[in-house]
């Protein structure tokens, strides 16, 4: 069936965050400060160091490492989000041995509830619940009904991708971007953007 | 990062667009080792005196990029600590722990917000830390900005101009010896009554970005800016300063409703704006405050909180009291501010 | 004029280009009345209590532009008049003239005076004109600007910003109640213990001519710059902030061959160069000169004398003295400069 | 003979300096600070008012009041260089009633006289000098050999035309240009420029 290695998932997204720095930042700078590519790529760039040498740890405990060490290095509104969400799904996963199937959706749940309790964004609100939300119900459902992994992150992939373009034509009403009014809609909320790559990246972490 | 971003690339006085915020603090550490302590591995800044026993620490922190906020304001009479984010970032609540940790007199701490959705959340955090670890953490929000409207369906109002006024007013509260919850209701009550509107007439290029945050031609003008060097609420014509003047301090006024006369005017510059154009700009402010039956007894004019070297400005008004005006006139002695010492 | 200028051609806040300077010098007063007052007729800035009697006089002038200098510095323990000219141009003898005779409180007046041929001979034409109506008066020039070479083939040096110093320092003299000659020295020995050297990263725009005196790319820097916003004697690619601090300290401490120690080092924006990266500069020219074994014990970091908007910094490096450094800590309270009081 | 006319005179320099200003601006932008159009433009204006209602005062008088209108309004160095100039012509005249070739010949000496004992330019030194002096030159030579005014003056005008254009390769030596060494080559001096307008105003302020 497979499972995600942590390693091998921080690897991929902080490899592919560096790549789309530019971009995010871009996309940040139309509708926000400008600044997120250049905030995902210092967070991950140190969760990838710090999950790397940490030794042995269970996948759980690896995530909880992660999502500190975002909300250490981020700062910003993705910082304590995305750092909630990691640790969120570390906990979620307690001490088991393996990440498969199951325990993702389980994981990726506890993320989403995680950034939805502290942020407080709805879907619709043009923001990175509008790319995790369809993704992990993708995944969860791809699941259910025995989907392979890689079938099932391939359908999360699609759906967080969907769901950040589905991000264009929304008016931003939480985080910066609320602030533009209007003037947001037209553009793809860098949150989602960068929330779609961070869950496709899950694809290139599986091991047999 | 996909570009490569340097120095030449901008019109910036930097080494490393990575390390800006770094060897800017020392230098500002360097410049004012008489006022405060800049500690690099925590990433603070802190008065030389702290922990002051017994006195309500302040401390406050937000992106960089706005100096002289909030480093500018560390000393006596006013903030504590400063936890400095990367430009237009959020610090992260290692930075906010540490501060709370470093000026922790045994009255409490109270924390300075500027309502943002990342300062909120990192603040958020650090206090659930600190309450751990058994300090009293009392958090004021700031959110005096009215170009933010319908708030109900935005991150509410952007905290900026009143900030500048908190952080001295509520410094010199705790400096006279005042409670944290009475040094707390006096930071409240300064932004309950400050109202803030900001304009900008260029935008501004992150260090790491390396490109200006918008376009703006010459001849227009954004309205409703906040201090990130992201766009307003909408763009006009670039009218006179009288004209600006009128449409930053019409909705200040109509959202302020104040009950009394006496006022402070806060003429802020944004960064690349002359003190030649920030002192026409108040002229007009103050004429028009005049006209509204306001007498702006205290005032403030200068670059205090900014977006880099952006061109612009933003009015503040703050209805003042005989404390407010009493607190305001206190002793500071910081790197930014300095009277009476 | 041939061409239409208006308030929306720039990036400025302004409403007639025309009348910049009188309606910014009205809200200098307006924010300032505690300190200073505006005659508009005279088109002077004289302290409040202006003249006092038995204590040396101090006034300056120059082109507008490059505030603060020289209103925002007039005031207890610095100048006692200000005479500001229209942008970049000298003011008028009769400025100067209205000045000397409003501060006159009979112990004698200083002209201090920025080294610039319309400066000087404005000045000059003006000293004519007290001497004939009994004041005595006193001229120091001040040119501390050490990219002017050759100064046998040229205008002389300029006067940057030493003239900072020069008026603090001297103000302090006659604070204390020194006779003529004495302030006269000490004015004297700043100017001759002082160097300067500026640098631009980007032109700047005179209201009045609509566009910026000369085009600069993006990474490219004008070394040796006054404060007119006139093109330095030579263009190079644009270096790290390490790189161009050493290209202004060491100039500077080439000619200056400080013979002590004790240095105040200011670091100066050209006013469109936000805190964060001059205090960044102040961090490499803070290291460079320890490194040449002198120490900053006094320093000055912020935008103080300026040419409008134009990005970039000056250093300017003065050797102390014990008279020096307590006449620099002396209190001063002008809108600008304050402390002690 | 014919003789000139100072309010005429003073007329015809405010309007040509005013439609040049923007001209002489620029040329200031290059080497100096550009507001040499702006100065001279607002203080040939205010001499224009002030000797058009000084009532009935012999011509010499009407340069002296000129001259201290210009030191009173413009400022910079162009301020006390002219104003200098057309008080030290106003002094030569005494109270001569009329204006005619030899006397402006004379006056136009003390002038050139005074902008160098208050400037202490040489030829060559990329000032108004450079136009001043063959414009007075041009003049003493055409009055002396017997010339009418109006071909002195047209003498007058060339002479300071050229004189301005030979400041193009010079380097400044003195006032705001010298800063730029070997920079300020290639470019005409502005009050040089200004000084060649002026002269050749004298040709349009003669009356018969
Ligand atoms: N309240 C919120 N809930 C969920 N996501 C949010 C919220 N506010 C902001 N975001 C996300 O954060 C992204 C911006 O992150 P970043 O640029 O790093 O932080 P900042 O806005 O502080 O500069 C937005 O594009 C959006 O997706
Ligand atoms: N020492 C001098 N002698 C004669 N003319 C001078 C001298 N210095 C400057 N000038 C003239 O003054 C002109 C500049 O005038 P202006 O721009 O009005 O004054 P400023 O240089 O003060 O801005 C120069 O082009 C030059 O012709
Ligand atoms: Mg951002
Ligand atoms: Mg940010
Ligand atoms: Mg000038
Ligand atoms: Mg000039």
């Amino acid at each position: 069936m497979g499972s995600i290695s942590v390693i091998a998932w921080m690897d991929e997204v902080s490899a592919v965050i560096a790549a789309e720095a530019d971009h995010l930042t871009q996309l940040d700078a139309a509708i926000g400060d400008g600044d997120h590519g250049v905030n995902l790529t210092r967070g991950f760039l140190a969760v990838r160091e710090a999950v790397a040498s940490s030794g042995d740890l269970p996948p759980g405990r690896q995530l909880i490492l992660a999502g500190k060490t975002l909300v250490s290095t981020v700062g910003g509104a993705s910082g304590p989000l995305w750092g909630t969400a990691l640790r969120r799904a570390g906990r979620a996963l307690g001490d088991a041995p393996e990440l498969d199937g199951a325990r993702l959706a389980d994981a990726l749940d506890a993320a989403l509830a995680g950034v939805v309790e502290l942020g407080a964004a709805e879907s619709g609100d043009k923001t990175m619940v509008d790319a995790l939300r369809p993704a992990v119900a993708a995944l969860r459902a791809a699941v259910e009904r025995g989907a392979s992994l890689a079938e099932a992150l391939e359908a999360a992939g699609n759906a967080a991708a969907e769901g950040a373009q589905a991000t264009v034509p929304m008016q931003a009403r939480k985080g910066r971007a609320s602030y533009l009014g209007e003037r947001s809609i037209g553009h793809e909320d860098p949150g989602a953007a960068s929330t779609a790559l961070i869950v496709a990246a899950l694809g290139r972490a599986l091991s047999a | 990062m996909a570009t490569e971003v340097s120095a030449a690339s901008m019109r910036k006085l930097l080494n490393d667009p990575a390390d800006v915020v770094k060897e800017s603090l020392a230098g500002l550490a360097a410049a004012h080792a008489r006022v405060l302590r800049y500690d690099a591995e925590a990433q603070i800044l802190t008065r030389t005196d702290a922990p002051v026993s017994g006195k309500v620490a302040l401390i406050s922190g937000g992106g960089s990029g706005h100096e002289p906020l909030h480093g500018g304001f560390v000393g006596k009479g006013m903030l504590d600590a400063a936890c400095p984010g990367e430009v237009f970032t959020s610090p992260v609540p290692d930075q906010m722990l540490a501060a709370t940790k470093a000026v922790d007199g045994g009255a409490g701490v109270i924390h300075i917000v500027k309502n943002y959705t990342g300062d909120v959340m990192n603040f958020k955090l650090a206090a659930e830390d600190a309450a751990d670890e058994g300090i009293h953490v009392e958090s004021v929000l700031v959110d005096d900005d009215v170009a933010v409207q319908d708030s109900l369906y935005t991150a509410g109002r952007r905290g900026v101009g009143a900030t500048v006024l908190l952080e001295k007013i509520a410094g010199a509260s705790a400096e006279r010896g005042d409670d944290l919850s009475t040094v707390a209701a006096i930071a409240r009550r300064v932004n309950e009554r400050a109202r803030s509107f900001g304009i900008a007439l260029s935008s501004c290029t992150p260090p790491a970005a390396g490109r200006p945050i918008f376009d703006l031609p010459v001849g227009e003008v954004e309205l409703g800016i906040g201090i990130h060097g992201e766009p307003g609420r909408r763009r006009g014509p670039l009218g006179t300063a009288r004209e600006l003047a009128r449409e930053m301090v019409e909705p200040v006024l109509s959202d302020l409703k104040p009950g009394g006369s006496r006022v402070l005017a806060f003429v802020n510059g944004m960064g690349g704006t002359p003190e030649l154009e920030l002192y026409l700009l108040y002229h007009e402010v103050d004429k028009l405050l005049r006209a509204a039956g306001l007498e702006p007894t205290r005032n403030l004019v200068g670059s205090y909180i900014t977006s880099l070297e952006m061109a612009g400005a933003s009015v503040t008004v703050l209805e003042l009291d005989d404390e407010l005006e009493s607190l305001w006139d206190a002793p500071v002695d910081t790197p930014a501010l300095r009277w009476g010492v």
